[in-house]
């Protein structure tokens, strides 16, 4: 066993916490600046109790389905409750991990398996936190915990091991994804547009003022967002690297672009430029680069920002209206079509020395042929999502009610899921 | 009941926002000495902007306005009432209104003093 | 004098930035989200005041005292202002520091003291900024600034100094306490207790509405406590090492079932889980994994999370009622309950391996004897804790006093304190 | 081309993260909370908007313009648009980078320069913004952004050639500027005040209630500025070295001596000590300590902190009536003057050791003649800033129009600028 | 003074805060122009529920409710109460009340225009 | 309209916040069941403190002040003006006002009950 390298390992210990840092509070003020003012809290805890629920199952079992070695469809059971993970540790001093190990595609790093699993494990938490944006102000709070732990479970590690495992199928494919544009923004995208379809229409929407309740905390949330996803993508170099800087630089040129990118459409649109556009756009330039951030030049990082920004308002503002589905905070209109124009876009941009590795000398390189790559990794996550979402949304139905009843909706779920309120 | 010697009126009036500071200037000028004043939001003629956030248009069917109350002694009800419209005029939809009610009796709570010397 | 490591030093930077975001605005925003509206400006101004007041107190004294060589018993003066910092600073580089150097129990590190004293610095901060949750809403600003410079050198730096000195003397019963289980939290949380009766009961207590004004703020704040408690407990391994990835792990894990464990015992007795109340058990399960954090594996972490939140959920909600004294934001309830639930279960549940050293090739192994060991350092905090903080608000009393009048208390804190508040 | 150092990229990384933090949401908050309600989100989404503009005129001119080689006067167009920037990129690994490669000034660093760019970049991020402090509640926001591109690409982009660049005649006076008392603080101040007088008065002034409508947000603001100077002042000694720790260390110091500072001289002057003016004088004092971070020691740090906390009280506080100029935020009176205090103070408390360097083994001293030196470099700073700022105001003001309507003014930013509203 | 030929009334309701878009609805379609909401707490036989924080409970004396008031011809009271009554009705305690009070006189800001003509 | 038999009259009281629960408290005692509460801000002869934000002043022009509304019967009205004085009295300046208007009509929505019947 080598031993780690301390920069690289306090890089990834720092990106650990930026990216918990997206969800709380990031997302959950991100999300909550949206709502009504009886939804606030019970928005904010979504994010919040999601993630408190998810480390647990990750620890369990989840970490073991998705990275443990197993087969190309999924992970074995060696490191269920964790067992194992501190056979290496010697005083204090533990050896670098190898992902893989043993296999002909062993991935071998220079942190220790904690803090890979537990970087992966603010993965595991945020993608079914994203997913809350669809049904938002009507979900039943018990079923969100049920349905939480099964989606983790059966959708997000079954993908994350098919797509990053170096023994995945999907990986097998030729597909590639920096840092979770299919496991995470996709995934939750798709997942979040099945619920809403399931789950209904907001009470009075059309009709009722539901205008944003607090939109400086979708800024402030936006904010923490963007700066915790420097830990998202550059973390996903895996260490202090030349391709952890190319990969920030990539994620705020993105981020900036779809930022303006949205600010223009709106302008030229609506007239006026919103507050709630501009950071609205920035974190769909961040999801569109999240698959490219390692592979693509700043300049074709633009590109990406500035077409995503502009794209996820035609599916947030004139689509959605258009289809008549309840997406309420946009999970799929921001993070699920985000997710596709950058996954495919990365396909068009990637560079080949930025991706290149002593494995695969040449890298990935844009092209007809990397587009296809794409396009299938894409469609598998969006049918096993769909699928197995719908299904765990039906069961939980049945078992427990997704929905609250109308005069809880009307009530707000502060009241009637948490009995509190906001002052 | 009824207006006795001391007869007192309520004065509201509805006032766009950021009138408020002019018409309590114009008010005290007239000797005014209180008033109490709410947040309130009307619906009138005036329409709100349509609001559009992510696409979603809002229409503000209640826009913010300023309730202003202040009881008087009968006789200054109608230089008051000038002075308000003045005031508060801008020529545009949505200026507000004025009301004059009835008060049968005024307290003041310190002293216990009523009809106008609690005004 | 030998190199710094430069990884460890990243690491150690990073983590005093995380423990300080724990402190402003971390708990100024927990705290001043629980209070009344007329109190939010003031909570809030006291974590940051302290932050100031605490800052110039520890480079002029505190750091000397707490952690010189001196003796068992109390640090010497021969950091007084600092003086001696930059001696060995050549060309902007500095030589790695080691504390107690000189004596058998020297601590070699691989960081410079000027990081490692700022690290320290962000601890004594946090430390009477926790404490004045149980005080809130009553308490005259004046009297706090004073408090507070007492507090720190007579209680803090002495009990940091038994504890965390080579030298100290509750160091050598063999007791361990990885990230300041006692020092800090017990510490405040028993000096809490102690203010919360002097100081008297909040008027109206029972019979005004004194529910939360913003609960918004205290999860944001709960949140940033979580991710900022990373470098709290993982940068307690003092570099960016195997026990930092574990020591983030095993927080991690713990503040999760702190959650899980408050909301199912709030669940089962008011048929509701509060955010409220999610946020305070993750907060516990931090609290009670501080002692622990780089001992334990996964599993004790997530049983004393579990723990911590069921039993500070007593605390907070019957026990305090039943005695009837007002720890307002349950400083005792929480910070010290759940340091002393952590501390003895450290002594249950650490794995030798794990704490292992080149000095002490063995570890601390759970167990009778050392659960002991910890009993003893838990009561000696508690004892030191207790005289000296009833000493110190005597004596302020008597000076300034400590309590606002009551007419100032019905008024808020905000407008007769500060002259300002919120609009 | 050498190798980086992976613990010196770590830090140089999260120094980037901690310096985006400060503006967004920390500046976004701080000025946020200032305002009146009717302003919030946009003087939130000022800051924001800032962020993504700066980001793309940076890559496309801004950093070939101050960091290219070039003249003593102005960088090359080398770096347009980044070309080249992945030049040395190989199989995802880096070389370090060297500024001024190839002249005899050349500076050598440990980390790649994709790093180097985007750290820098979020100082050409918060320079404007921390400008718009001066113009709140009353800038059109089409304006603002095209001001916004011009004075970056006019002002800031030369200014920091002249001081950072090696070869750059500022820096060849043999001025210094640790990290960016006068590129950041003094330019942007001072600009601030010249937008401040051309833009004129807010309407309402002295006659109106403008109080600020959420002072709990400026506090987090504060905080989060505070916990990002880390990133600006630590982190400008470009790794996870003994100049960082240093750094870190008189940065702390010096805002709890700004808190402390305008506490007293609030106490003293009016009877209270406002939570608004310790945050203040924080920020007032890590404004200060900026150009000093890594050259001073903790006393002198003290000094500073103490000295611009108060300046700043009376800059802020008394100057601004006196001559009668609506600096609305105090971007002059806190940057503008505390930058000024901070750049002359560091001319008198230097010590040489810290700041030596191999090629200038002596370091730089305080005194007499460094303090001149300080001098000349403020005044050529401000001389520039005022002169192409005013310029810039008048053109654009003339192309658009720089301020809102007296109507729109009164209805607020918020709903007239952005169609939007806090609830 | 008093009930002239344009006598005019101030219907104030008291509802539950999801009802405003009912009331409004059914208060438009009876041609009714202009209202004033504010949000008000009500305390009456409708108890608040109580809420734990932290174990510790408050009960909510106070419910949040809404204030409509709108000033009306005479003639038109019946036809408003009923219209209030139904679209605000759940059949459960605490829908609310309904008051009617006089008003004497009644000023548009913005014209001048005084009676019927103001409203 | 007007006064039948079941004249019943709205009492205002315009009262410091932190006496609020010692208002409500003590017409609980006098058998009022109802009453509606708002948030206002008051300008009178009590001065709002000055506040310094950054050296600039800022005279408080409107101070927080707290509105109770309740109708009650008219014999009622003497017992409650003298509850309130009593329980909202602090003797200094700024205890605010109690007024007295008259209420023609009162429904409660929920059952359609007029008159007392709907107190
Ligand atoms: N009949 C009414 N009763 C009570 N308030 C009214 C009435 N009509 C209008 N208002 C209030 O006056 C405000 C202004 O009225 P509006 O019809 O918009 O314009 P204008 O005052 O110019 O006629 C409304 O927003 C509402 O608050
Ligand atoms: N006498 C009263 N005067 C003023 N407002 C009242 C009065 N009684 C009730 N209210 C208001 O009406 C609301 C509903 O009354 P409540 O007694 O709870 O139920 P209901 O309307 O079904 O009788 C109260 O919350 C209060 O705001
Ligand atoms: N004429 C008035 N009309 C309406 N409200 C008034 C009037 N005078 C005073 N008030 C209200 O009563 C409050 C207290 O009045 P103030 O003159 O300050 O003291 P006091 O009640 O001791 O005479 C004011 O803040 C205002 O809300």
């Amino acid at each position: 066993m080598h031993a780690i390298d301390t920069g690289d390992t306090s890089w990834m210990l720092v990106s650990t916490a930026l990216v918990l840092l997206m969800t709380i509070p990031g997302l959950a003020l991100f999300y909550a600046g949206m709502v009504r003012r009886k939804n606030v809290l019970s928005t904010m805890i979504q994010s919040f109790g999601i993630c408190c629920i998810v480390s647990i199952v990750w620890i369990v079992l989840g970490y073991s389905l998705a990275f443990t070695t197993g087969t190309a469809w999924i992970g074995d059971m060696s490191r269920f409750f964790l067992c194992g993970i501190a056979d290496h540790i010697h005083q204090g001093a533990d050896g670098a991990f190898t992902l893989g190990a043993g296999t002909s595609a062993e991935t071998p790093m220079t942190i220790p398996e904690s803090v890979y699993l537990m970087y992966q494990m603010t993965f595991a938490i945020i993608t079914p936190a994203l997913l809350t944006g669809a049904f938002a102000g009507r979900i039943r709070f018990s079923a969100l915990c049920v349905f939480t732990i099964l989606w983790s479970l059966l959708v997000y590690s079954p993908i994350a091991h098919w797509v990053w495992s170096p023994l995945g199928w999907v990986a097998g494919l030729g597909a590639v994804d920096f840092a979770g544009g299919t496991v995470v923004h996709i995934n939750s995208g798709v997942a979040g547009l099945v619920c809403a379809i399931m789950i209904g229409r907001r009470y009075g929407l059309k009709r009722d003022d539901m205008s944003p309740h607090n939109l400086a905390y979708a800024i402030i949330g936006a904010a923490l967002l963007w700066v915790g996803w420097f830990g998202f993508n550059a973390g996903s170099a895996l260490g202090a690297n030349g391709r952890a800087g190319m990969a920030m630089l990539t994620t705020q040129v993105a981020a900036a672009g779809g930022g303006v990118g949205w600010m223009l459409v709106e302008w030229w649109r609506h007239g006026k430029p919103t507050a709630l556009g501009i950071v609205s756009g920035a974190v769909a330039g961040l999801v569109a680069v999240t698959p490219a951030a390692g592979f693509v030049l700043p300049g074709g990082a633009l590109v990406i920002g500035l077409v995503a920004g502009g794209i996820c308002f035609y599916s947030a503002a004139v689509l959605k209206n258009k289809l008549g589905y309840d997406d309420s905070l946009d999970a799929f209109g921001v993070h699920g079509v985000g997710g596709i124009v950058g996954a495919l876009l990365t396909g068009v941009f990637a560079y080949g020395p930025l991706s290149a590795t002593a494995s695969n000398p040449a890298g990935v390189s844009g092209g007809w042929s990397q587009l296809l790559r794409q396009v299938e990794a894409v469609g598998v996550t969006i049918i096993w999502s769909v699928l197995l979402t719908a299904l765990i949304f039906w069961v939980v139905d049945r078992l427990i009610g997704m929905r609250v009843s109308s005069e809880e909706e009307q009530m707000g779920l502060d009241l009637t899921q948490h009995g509190e309120r906001l002052n | 009941m009824g207006e006795g010697p001391q007869g007192m009126k309520l004065v509201t009036a509805i006032i766009k926002p950021f009138k408020l500071d002019d018409v309590r200037e114009a008010l005290a000028e007239l000797g005014v000495h209180g008033l109490t004043v709410t947040e309130v939001r009307g619906f009138g003629r005036q329409k709100g902007q349509t609001e559009i956030y992510r696409g979603a248009e809002y229409t503000i069917n209640f826009i913010a306005k300023i309730k202003i109350e202040t009881v008087v002694p009968d006789e200054r009800v109608p230089d008051i009432i000038h002075a308000i419209t003045e005031a508060a005029r801008t020529g545009r939809i949505g200026d507000g209104k004025i009301m004059v009610a009835n008060v049968e009796q005024m307290v003041r709570i310190r002293t216990g003093e009523t009809g106008e010397g609690a005004l």
